[in-house]
């Protein structure tokens, strides 16, 4: 333990509520951005609100800007994010606010089901478990991107999300490009259909900041690339 | 108001200081560069049969430093967004993860190559 | 915003575009060298077929890249929505292609 | 706030949580109920985003073949749980779990690890024998839960979010559920679902000790309302640890969590303050025993060094090469990593954290309860894991429990046409006490819940005793009665945390003393529940288990024996010629 503090500008939404307050919280060897924040609300400031439950990086409940970048607040050590003795946490970017720092993920949601972002099986609980070769090219490329906590980090790094409201978003996109790889999957017309609407795939400028702050070190960039490649193949064979 | 500019600063994001997303500014600013361009350039050539003497004049204008300096520009815009553009293409319909930074960094140079030759043989 | 339909017509004409791109960088670079004059632009192009073809190919397939990157470009920075966005596109497409029309014209056979 | 004020909602089918449990039964009552069937899924949290089905890391037991059969499973659960489990439940978990995860491939289109041979890759935890576990990495959780959530959120049913149940509201004659009192938390008002069936599948949770696994949503809501609507509660004393969670202060809500297990699997060593390792001294098997036998290691040298400073002891990998170790362990090392410790060539402090509660609520085999409407399943309904939980049973029993309740649910709920009422008295009570702490003066909440943390841990933890339990007694009273004296700044409900964390400490402290009480009435030691005055397990032929019930306003513990329905002690359901293990020992 030291005796320094930590300067926390919190910056609280939506805006009529907004405020910017600045905490002067203890700090600790061991501690992240989560704690701070809940080092605010149990002891200075019980109004303040915010949203986490796993504490290990596993739910994606806990995503907060963090000096302006999207982070999982319970896996970022604060020594991380500190300027000086300072850090400014503000919720979520292009999400609702609800209060606070608790932003309302329903879009986020919504559009990873828009996007056709569930199994579409063929098999039942009564068939054998399919055998699956794990090296095989698509279930290597199904796999890098499974394992998505859906946190939206990559939906609050990314501009197009901010500036074009149907867009689907890199996490439900790259959730449809694990199903398009996953030969247990029967959905890939539906899939393409989801992919290549109003808000698909072809609205990505492969700007990267998805893949650039996923905190799983996942790449949901190559992923909707990897839709664009097949969506612009489907097209050349159907012409839509 | 003191609550709107709070509000302001929430929404101001950092998350952008990478080379991806320079490279996708780099190739939206020349594409509206060019497409803001392009009327300006077809008015000029127009010009050719509707007033030739007043192409002229404006043609003589390329020897100014200024004019120059404005065509280097615009050629360097035509070459990034080319360069960037293809680099784009390649990156969405090529099966290659390759590492996509060192391909936008190297578009980035192959164009400031280009538009470099262009001032040089220029002047 | 952008259709799948759009967006393909966006990079087919962007690889059309990419060797007359080339082709138009290596003329201008020759063609600068001791300054430029209409005699000189005219000389090479005036009656020519084949740079009847390549401009107009390029100014057919550049006004509607660029409509369809400006439609973007307005709908993403300045909000523009639905018919309204349509229409912007539109607009530009042919006030891009007609007044590129012309210059091919006037560089050929005007 | 007054009992006119609460708005008022109706649905048929009306499921508390979104774990394992929650989530299957939303599918099942789905498939099951006819078409116009409402389900409702309400939820503390985002759906699928909290509770503990989530973090699971090792897998999923089920018996696949190639030797293992759902006998074995079935004799590993009974042994492991020291002869306590129902065994109607045990066995209907083994059986189902062969299904389950054949609906979790096949239909929800989850993900598991395979063999070079395409085959499901199947490990083996400590206490089985066959490699019976199916896995995702060691990400098994996030894989089931998300794939299932899409399901869930894609199914139409409604949805609840960030709704908490704060009391389950009878009929005024108390024999059936009328429906469950809530608060939105986004808002914080207060809304009475009525509907007619409820599952509870809020995942139990034993997060009042001062280390403990869970997710921050779990605080026993579940059993402490069950508690007060006067249902049973069995193996109340059984808490679970495990042996590794970090330990990083406590200011940091990382302390508690899981290290996972394969690290002692894999060789990774543990030392105390001195530098010595000790596991040695206590059992055979080292550091590869079993959770309970290593958690037990590890408190007692704890307690041995008795330094303040000095609180835990440490595992050490780096004798396996550190390269080796980052490339093995990669989610492992990167999470010490980001709290800044360094797992593949320093050591990290750990301690024993409580990770699961096999109590829970007596339910028979299609997850009823003794009052009508009302189902539970998952880490809330007790019996399946008697005095231990397997590695790998709790995913499976909460996913074949919560498909049993809603296809239950979904037959049970052609049977009622209409709405019950609920008794008001009850419904008023439940607000009153929900709304009790905004009328007082508000006040810091954690260090009470500290203070509750300490008492469990130092005197109802990992080894018990008669006297340490009475204390424990009487500190979660103190608690308890200061709580009451605590108030929460109700000027704001919307979102209020603080609130919750009054609510989350009043549940805690509840099933607390249940706890203790199931403790203390238990004179032996079996499996999680150690007695140090009692240390032996007691003939297994005359095991019994505890049952807790509300009785005029106490907490009163009885024991009922456990039933051989399957197999006696002495006995096993496998063939005679049966290989005591299928694992190749290490
Ligand atoms: C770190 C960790 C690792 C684990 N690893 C394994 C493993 O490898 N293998 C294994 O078999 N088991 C493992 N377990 C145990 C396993 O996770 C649980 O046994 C099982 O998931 C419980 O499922 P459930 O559906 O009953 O509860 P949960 O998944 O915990 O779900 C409970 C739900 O109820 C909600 N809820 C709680 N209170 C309320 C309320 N008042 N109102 C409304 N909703 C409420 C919660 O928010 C949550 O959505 C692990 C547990 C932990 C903590
Ligand atoms: C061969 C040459 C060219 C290539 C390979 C090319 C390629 C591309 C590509 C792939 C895009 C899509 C970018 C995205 O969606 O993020 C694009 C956008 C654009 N292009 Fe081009 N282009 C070329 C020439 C031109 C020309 C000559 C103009 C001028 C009219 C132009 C104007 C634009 C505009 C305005 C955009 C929109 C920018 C954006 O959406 O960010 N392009 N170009
Ligand atoms: S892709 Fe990465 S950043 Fe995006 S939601 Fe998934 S885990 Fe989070
Ligand atoms: S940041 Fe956005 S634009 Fe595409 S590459 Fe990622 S989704
Ligand atoms: S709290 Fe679960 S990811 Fe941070």
């Amino acid at each position: 333990m030291t005796e320094q503090t930590i300067k926390a500008i919190i910056e609280r939404g939506p805006n009529p509520m907004g405020a910017r307050t600045q905490f002067d919280v203890p700090a600790y060897d061991n501690q992240t951005v989560l704690d701070v924040v809940s080092w605010v609300q149990q002891n200075v400031d019980p109004t303040l609100s915010y949203r986490f439950a796993c504490r290990v990086g596993m739910c994606g409940s806990c995503a907060m800007m963090v000096n302006g970048v999207p982070r999982w607040t319970c896996r970022t050590h604060i020594s991380k994010v500190l300027v000086g003795n300072e850090v400014t946490i503000a919720p979520l970017r292009n999400l609702p606010v609800v209060k606070d720092l608790v932003v309302d993920m329903d879009a986020f949601f919504d559009k990873w089901i828009a996007a056709e972002g569930l199994h579409h099986g063929a098999l039942t609980r009564e068939d054998p478990i399919a055998k699956v070769d794990p090296t095989s090219s698509a279930r290597v490329a199904s796999d890098a991107g499974v394992e998505c906590i859906n946190c939206a980090v990559c939906y609050a790094a990314c501009d197009t999300v901010s500036t074009n409201q149907e867009y689907l978003g890199p996490a439900a996109l790259q959730r449809a490009w694990t199903l398009l790889n996953d030969t247990k999957d029967n959905g890939r017309e539906k899939i393409l259909d989801a992919v290549t609407g109003a808000g698909g795939c072809q609205n990505c400028h492969s700007m990267g900041s998805c893949t650039a702050y996923c905190p799983n070190e996942l790449d949901p960039m190559s992923a909707i690339a990897g839709l664009k490649r097949e969506s612009a193949k489907s097209f050349f064979r159907k012409g839509r | 108001m003191g609550g709107d500019f709070r509000m302001k600063a929430s929404k101001s994001i950092k998350a952008r200081a990478h080379p991806l997303w320079l490279a996708y500014a780099l190739h939206r600013l020349s594409g509206l560069g060019l497409a803001l361009f392009l009327p300006l350039h077809f008015w000029v050539l127009a010009l050719a049969v509707t007033n030739p003497g007043q192409l002229d004049r404006f043609l003589q204008l390329t020897d100014a430093g200024i004019v120059k300096l404005a065509e280097f520009g615009l050629v360097f815009l035509l070459a990034v967004h080319f360069f960037g553009g293809l680099r784009l293409i390649a990156l969405e319909w090529l099966p290659w993860t390759a590492p996509q930074k060192s391909l936008a960094a190297g578009a980035a140079a192959v164009s400031f190559m280009v538009a470099t030759l262009f001032l040089l043989k220029a002047i | 915003m952008l259709s799948m339909r759009l967006y393909m017509l966006q990079r087919i004409t962007a690889v059309a575009m990419a060797p007359l791109v080339l082709g138009h960088l290596l003329v201008m670079i020759y063609a600068v060298q001791g300054g430029l004059s209409t005699a000189e632009i005219l000389g090479r192009t005036k009656g020519s077929f084949f740079w009847f073809l390549f401009y107009g190919t390029f100014v057919l397939a550049a006004s509607i890249h660029g409509a369809i990157g400006l439609r973007t470009i307005v709908s993403e920075w300045a909000g523009l929505k639905g018919v309204a966005l349509n229409c912007f596109g539109w607009l530009t497409y042919v006030g891009l292609f007609v007044l590129g029309a012309r210059a091919v014209w006037a560089v050929t056979f005007a | 706030m007054r009992v006119s004020e609460i708005e008022r909602h109706d649905t048929d089918i009306l499921i508390l949580g979104t774990g394992g449990a929650g989530l299957f039964a939303a599918l099942h009552a789905k498939q099951t109920a006819p078409e116009a069937t409402k389900i409702t899924i309400a939820v503390k949290g985002l759906i699928g985003k909290c509770g503990c089905t989530r973090m699971v890391q090792g897998g999923y037991n089920v018996a696949l073949g190639g030797g293992d059969t759902v006998e074995r499973h079935f004799m590993d659960t009974i042994n492991g749980g020291k002869w306590l489990p129902n065994q109607d439940m045990a066995w209907r978990l083994c059986e189902q779990a062969v299904v389950r995860i054949r609906e979790l491939e096949n239909e929800v289109g989850c993900f598991f690890d395979r063999n070079a041979d395409g085959s499901l890759h199947q490990k083996a935890f400590a206490g089985q024998t066959a490699d019976r576990t199916v896995h995702k990495g060691d990400l098994t959780g996030i894989e089931i839960i998300n794939r299932l959530m899409e399901k869930v959120l894609a199914s139409g049913v409604e949805k609840l979010q960030e709704h908490r149940a704060v009391g389950l509201i009878p009929t005024k004659d108390g024999a059936a559920l009328a429906g469950v009192l809530m608060i939105d938390m986004r808002t914080g008002a207060f809304r009475f679902v009525r509907a007619k069936t409820v599952l509870m599948a809020t995942g139990g949770g034993p997060t009042m000790y001062k280390y403990h696994t869970p997710s921050g949503d779990k605080t026993m809501d579940g059993l402490a309302m069950a508690l007060r609507a006067g249902l049973k509660l069995r193996d109340m004393e059984m808490v679970q640890f495990h042996p590794t969670g970090l330990l990083a202060g406590d200011h940091t809500r990382m302390t508690g969590t899981v290290l996972e297990e394969g690290l002692r699997g894999a060789g990774g060593q543990l030392v105390n303050h001195a530098g010595q390792r000790f596991m040695f001294d206590y059992d055979a098997n080292g550091e590869r025993a079993t959770r309970d036998i290593v958690s037990r290691g590890i408190y007692a040298e704890m307690r041995k060094n008795n330094n303040p400073d000095q609180e835990g002891v440490f595992i050490s990998m780096s004798h396996l090469g550190p390269e080796n170790v980052r490339q093995k362990f990669k989610g492992m090392v990167k999470r010490c990593a980001d709290s800044g410790f360094d797992l593949a060539a320093g050591k990290v402090e750990v301690v024993p954290t409580a990770h699961y509660f096999m109590g829970g609520v007596v339910v028979d085999v299609d997850t009823r309860t003794a009052m009508e409407g009302l189902y539970v399943a998952g880490e809330d309904a007790g019996g399946a894991h008697g005095s231990n939980r397997l590695g790998g049973n709790g995913v499976a029993n909460s996913t074949v429990y919560g498909g049993i309740a809603g296809d239950t649910m979904g037959v049970d709920v052609k049977k009622h046409v209409y709405f019950r009422d609920p008794d008001n008295d009850v419904l008023a009570a439940e607000l009153e006490r929900a709304v009790y702490p905004l009328g007082q003066k508000p006040d810091l909440i954690m260090p009470l819940r500290r203070k509750l943390q300490d008492c469990m841990w130092d005197n109802v933890g990992v080894m018990r005793t008669e006297a340490g339990m009475k204390q424990g007694l009487g500190g979660i009273a103190e608690v308890s009665t200061e709580l009451m004296t605590i108030g929460v700044d109700g000027s704001n409900l919307a979102f209020n945390l603080t609130w919750h964390d009054w609510l989350n400490l009043r549940s805690l402290c509840d099933i607390s003393e249940v706890i203790t009480k199931a403790g203390l009435a238990r004179q032996n030691s079996r499996g999680a529940h150690y007695r140090e005055d009692f240390p032996e397990p007691g003939a297994m032929e005359d095991s019994e288990f505890t049952v807790a019930q509300m009785q005029n306003g106490n907490v009163a513990v009885m024991r009922e024996p456990v039933e051989f329905t399957i197999v006696k002690p002495g006995e096993t359901v496998l063939p005679a010629d049966a290989p005591e293990t299928l694992v190749a020992t290490q």
